[in-house]
């Protein structure tokens, strides 16, 4: 997609269509992680006590540290588009390796999250182990956990690939100051599974700490 | 100009511009993803019409004495599947709309051209895991799947059918996101918001619809079968879940899905009407914005598939209201196509008696919506044959009715050729009759408390049933005859010219078929939409 | 039961009449528009059709026509809106007294059980002219009770308790279906309803000797051991249940819930979702022990330990 | 770059209050701050990180119909769940 696609009268027209489909696939995104949010507030509303005190059962101080991480990553990458606005395609690469890795370590600490609760018995299905009263519920908690997380964490794998293929053209000099689409695309997508995060988190994590 | 016109075989075109399967299965012209897809739903399309007929043939008599219960179930399910998924979502906007806009606001082709082709092969493969679910055995859970029947209790197919639902979601994604992106960035020049033929606004409109409704219903049947796999509870009262959660987030998608169905049928009608009546439209931009209008409003009214769920009655209410709103803009549309008539020069060619038969059975569905949103009268009606033939009113007498005309319409277009006409009359004809005479008794049936997905039913209601049965299989008459004659025309069809109709619009403008890159000369724009004459001021 | 042709059902509840007398305006109204739309198209077709000589006349748009043509519309439906919801209000809030009455759906049939404990599958009796109110739930999946000629219906949720109420007004039979589809029989799961006089149906229903809904829950209570608790007096570890039926409880964590038919099912099977404040989070769930049946004598019986007065108000609320 | 790093510097503040506002006990408002809080983290990251302040207007017209449908989708539903046992008895009835 380099050249203008022949579609396309002029590079302008290319990167507004660009720009525009993008920001069309965020919105389905929005949706997708909106009704499964949704459902997690239905039963969020109904069984208050038993979702704060499964909630109590995360990691807050793992899950503080993966939102820092994944918010300085945000700012790395914001940086590696603006160095290829610059054109400046070095700090380019060295922006992207550095959001790369701090987006592998945030996979890192959540994988360490799951296992942890793996190993607590936390893993909903026939293994469930809840030494709680409202087991049924708990599970329903964890279950939603899982799925939020694992389809966040599937995004955040998807972009840490989609990183990979930028770093590697940002290498072979495929992006100037006059051709940068690419890397606003993967910045808009890297955001916006930052955004879903800053929403998980206190969804999950926080629920009712106080009590 | 020469006077030696050049002919179908000596002009090269999109259709013999490259040959060989690659040329096809690797193509990102969307002429001819448009015609991937027009074949692959026609498959679709006979396959739940066999459906149907089973369906209708058990349906003779009230004992249940030619399929078995369960073998019923799977047929019911797999019509409403196989209909709902992979021919009337994809039908309208996957072949004319892939087909036409692009050439209709003046662009070479559609944005994502590749997104395009890869959204035919996801619904290829979701087409596939459907196939595959019927053959190890079908599905029996309705095309609703409600929980926990669905999630627990079924022992069918279930999970091979939501996959296949799952990936042609996205294609359904892909084919909106693309058209919202090429009527936005790739109008020619000139082509102002208020020129855009209303096909076009009918299909952003749809557009709109697939791109915010299909991720809520992709996760919610992923929900479903996670459940069934994995033997947790989301939706299962046993294990703790609430299988209201799963009608709503259901319904937040399909009952606008409804709307996909509909809003490009009435996008192809706009067309028919005025090129077939030689007409302006009347009141444009009320036809424009009433698209808008219903896309919005499809999503407000979920609930009313819920009336007797024990959903709160305040949410009753509140759906009820929102429901009636609905009727406004899609009687606005009614009133102006008739209105278009008015001092027309009226042909009675193959698309316009389609068109209008569109008009007065719309009308008809469209109205028989209101005793669906009225709770009162619902609570008898609702999951009633009353429901079936609202519906069918909708989707066959709405949508169908549109794409036959619609094919018929462009199939100069599509293919260079002309249909033969006198046949196409005669099946139109055919295809209304039949229409009103399957579908007409079982309001009846409806409200005399038939419910519907019944396999044996009370004696009673045989004689309406027997009617039903009698002109489903007219219909299938009238579906078989265009099948045929419309293959036939692929050889012997009496080439078509450029434009046959004398309509207006860019896609008339440019050779029958149309070349790669759809104008040998970029169009430029200068005037509205459907400019058949001006306005005479004295009327 | 009816046989033969029909064109029109029955009508045998009080809200046949008002559901009927809507609908034949709604059919009214149907008609006269697609009457006039298919009217109207087939006059302008045949005499604009196309022929030699006549052309067609570009007409200016009408603002007035389209303000016309949004605003009946919007009037006629909120005119629908009004008439069918007040309807509505009307069909969904049981009369004080109505007769008590518990059904159950399981795949494929339906359990009924009256006040006095009388129990009949598949088959319904009630008295004319009396309000009956129907307690509905499900054992499996999700049913739907249908009397068509009562022209009322209400889903049979899991889990859940829904009601319905109607009052018969023609002695007769009639249809019971299963309208929400809930797998292989389901046009199976069909039934009667039986209308008959008040008399009749007080001699049918001392047919039977069986024990009240009230007097089996008081077995179950004992039979599950609620009552070595719920009765001791030991009131540090739970609560009595008696006057607590049609009371707001205080939970855990300061949330107030009605004390109802739900939340007595809830506590029973998940007894720490909710535990009201003050006591220890210490109940075994009995999840998969009660059946909806048994459960609903359970819920007869600690209601029948609330006073009248009480019992109504959930009955206000819980609509 | 110098506004990318004072947003940065924004978001870990507001990751830091967010977190210690949980542990205080305020009854209803604790989620309602946590929800109000992530919203306005998602709201700097859109406008500086993703540009959505100066882009095109159709752009931004974009992302927030993505959050106009998901307050219909919730709205909506909140009228079933919230609303369960609302109406109260009208009175008007029981002479019918």
């Amino acid at each position: 997609m380099e050249a203008r696609a022949h579609q396309f009268e002029d590079a302008e027209q290319q990167q507004d269509a660009a720009t525009l489909g993008m920001w069309v696939f965020l919105t389905t995104e929005v949706l997708f992680f909106g009704a499964l949010l949704l459902g997690y507030s239905v039963y969020r509303r109904a069984f208050p006590s038993t979702f704060g005190e499964a909630s109590r059962h995360l990691d807050i101080v793992l899950g503080t540290v993966n939102t820092a991480v994944l918010l300085c990553s945000s700012l790395t990458m914001a940086f590696g588009v603006y160095q290829a606005q610059q054109g400046n395609n070095r700090a380019l690469v060295r922006y992207l390796l550095l959001t790369m890795f701090l987006g592998s370590l945030f996979l890192g600490i959540k994988f360490y999250e799951y296992y942890e609760k793996y190993s607590e018995g936390l893993l909903p299905g026939s293994a469930f182990v809840w030494h709680g009263s409202d087991t049924a519920h708990a599970s329903i908690f964890f279950l939603f956990y899982f799925i939020l997380t694992g389809m966040h964490a599937l995004h955040m794998i998807v972009g840490v690939c989609l990183l990979l293929v930028l770093a590697i053209r940002g290498r072979l000099g495929r992006f100037s100051a006059s051709y940068y689409t690419p890397l606003e695309m993967g910045g808009l997508y890297w955001h916006f599974v930052d955004i879903v995060w800053v929403f998980l988190f206190p969804l999950l994590y926080l629920v009712d700490r106080s009590s | 100009m020469s006077t030696e016109q050049p002919t179908w075989f000596t002009r090269e075109h999109y259709l013999n511009a490259s040959f060989g399967w690659r040329s096809w299965l690797l193509t990102t012209d969307h002429k001819r993803v448009a015609l991937l897809y027009l074949m692959t739903i026609t498959v679709f399309f006979f396959l739940g019409g066999a459906f149907a007929t089973m369906i209708r043939l058990e349906l003779l008599t009230p004992a249940g004495d030619l399929f078995q219960a369960e073998t019923y179930n799977k047929l019911f399910s797999m019509h409403g599947i196989i209909m709902v998924f992979f021919f009337l979502i994809p039908s309208i906007p996957a072949v004319l709309g892939n087909f036409l806009v692009p050439m209709m606001i003046g662009a070479r082709d559609l944005a994502f051209p590749k997104l395009n082709l890869l959204s035919w092969y996801l619904f290829v493969a979701g087409g596939v895991f459907v196939l595959w679910s019927i053959v190890a055995g079908g599905v029996d859970t309705g095309w609703t799947f409600y929980t926990p029947y669905s999630s627990m209790f079924s022992n069918t197919n279930v999970v091979l059918a939501i996959l296949g639902i799952f990936i042609a979601g996205f294609s359904s994604i892909l084919t909106g996101l693309n058209f919202i992106v090429t009527i936005h960035k790739m109008r020619a020049p000139g082509m102002t918001w208020f020129r855009l033929p209303l096909f076009i606004w009918a299909h952003y409109a749809t557009a709109v619809i697939m791109v915010l409704g299909t991720p809520v219903i992709a996760i919610t049947l992923a929900l479903v079968a996670l459940e069934r796999v994995w033997g947790v509870g989301i939706f299962d009262p046993a294990l703790g879940g609430d299988p209201l959660l799963f009608q709503h987030l259901f319904w937040f998608y399909s009952h606008p899905a409804v709307y996909i169905m509909i809003l490009p049928g009435m996008g192809v009608v706009s067309e028919l009407v005025t090129t077939h009546a030689r007409k302006r439209i009347f009141g444009y931009s009320f036809v424009a914005f009433s698209s808008i209008a219903i896309a919005v409003i499809s999503f407000l009214v979920w609930g009313h598939h819920m009336f007797v769920s024990g959903q709160s009655q305040f949410a009753n209410l509140m759906f009820s209201l929102l429901s009636f709103l609905v009727a406004i803009p899609s009687a606005v549309k009614v009133f102006n196509w008739t209105a278009t008539l008015y001092r027309g020069s009226i042909s009675f060619s193959a698309p316009m008696l389609y068109a209008m038969g569109f008009i007065g059975l719309f009308t008809m569905g469209g109205l028989t919506g209101l005793f669906l949103a009225a709770i009162a009268v619902d609570i008898h009606v609702h999951d009633t044959y009353f429901v079936v033939a609202h519906f069918h009113y909708i989707m066959v007498g709405g949508t169908i009715m549109a794409y036959l005309g619609g094919i018929h319409n462009w199939w100069p277009k599509l293919t260079g050729r002309m249909y033969p006409e006198t046949w196409a009359r005669v099946a139109a004809v055919i295809v209304f009759a039949g229409f009103n005479l399957t579908f007409f008794p079982q309001f009846i049936l409806g409200y005399l408390g038939m419910p519907r997905r019944y396999h044996a039913y009370a004696e009673e209601f045989q004689v309406l049933n027997v009617m039903s049965t009698a002109g489903a299989s007219i219909l299938a008459l009238g579906y078989l005859l265009p099948f045929v004659y419309l293959i036939w025309s692929l050889k012997y069809g009496p080439e078509a010219g450029t434009n046959p109709w004398e309509a207006k619009g860019l896609e008339w403008q440019t050779l029958s078929p149309p070349p790669t890159e759809n104008f040998e000369e970029m169009p430029e724009v200068s005037e509205a939409a459907y400019n058949y004459g001006s306005p005479s001021p004295s009327i | 039961m009816e046989q033969g042709f029909q064109l029109f059902p029955r009508q045998a509840s009080t809200f046949a009449t008002h559901v009927d007398r809507l609908y034949l305006f709604l059919t009214g109204i149907s008609a006269f528009f697609s009457v006039l739309i298919f009217g109207v198209i087939i006059v302008f077709a045949i005499r604009y059709r196309r022929r030699p000589g006549h052309e067609a006349i570009q007409v200016e748009d009408a603002f007035s026509l389209e303000i016309l043509w949004t605003a009946v519309p919007a009037f006629l439906t909120l005119g629908i809106f009004v008439w069918s919801s007040s309807l509505f209000l009307y069909q969904s809030i049981p009369p004080k007294g109505a007769r008590d009455i518990s059904v159950v759906g399981q795949r494929w049939m339906w359990k009924i059980q009256h006040s006095n404990g009388r129990r009949e599958i598949n088959e319904l009796h009630v008295p004319s002219g009396q309000a009956v109110k129907l307690t509905l739930t499900s054992q499996d999946v999700i049913h739907s009770f249908y009397v068509p000629a009562f022209r009322m219906k209400q889903d049979a949720i899991p889990g859940q308790y829904r009601t319905l109420w109607f009052e018969a007004t023609t002695p007769g039979e009639y249809h019971l279906f299963c309208a929400e589809y809930c797998g292989t029989n389901h046009s199976r799961m069909t039934g009667r309803i039986v209308v008959m006089s008040d008399v009749d149906y007080q001699s049918w229903l001392g047919g039977g000797m069986e024990h009240t809904p009230v007097e089996t829950g008081k077995q179950l209570f004992t039979q599950f051991d609620c009552a070595s608790c719920h009765e001791s007096g030991e009131r540090r570890r739970c609560p009595t249940l008696g006057g607590l039926y049609g009371t707001q409880v205080e939970l855990e964590s300061g949330q107030k819930v009605l004390f109802d038919e739900s939340y007595v099912r809830e506590s029973v099977l998940d007894p720490n979702a909710k535990v009201a404040k003050g006591f220890p989070a210490v109940m075994p769930s009995f999840r998969g022990q009660v059946s909806e049946e048994q459960m609903l004598d359970l819920i007869a019986y600690i209601k029948s330990l609330a006073p009248q007065q009480q019992r109504e108000l959930v009955e206000g609320a819980n609509r | 770059m110098r506004i990318y790093v004072l947003v940065w510097v924004l978001l870990l503040l507001l990751l830091g209050i967010t977190v210690s506002a949980a542990y205080i006990p305020l009854g209803k408002l604790n989620p309602v701050l946590a929800v109000g809080i992530a919203a306005t983290k998602a709201a700097l990251i859109a406008a500086y990180f993703m540009h959505l302040r100066s882009t095109a207007r159709l752009i931004w017209i974009v992302a927030t119909a993505g959050v106009v449908w998901l307050a219909i989708m919730f709205t909506l539903t909140a009228g079933d769940y919230f609303m369960r046992g609302y109406l109260p008895k009208p009175t008007v009835w029981q002479q019918r």
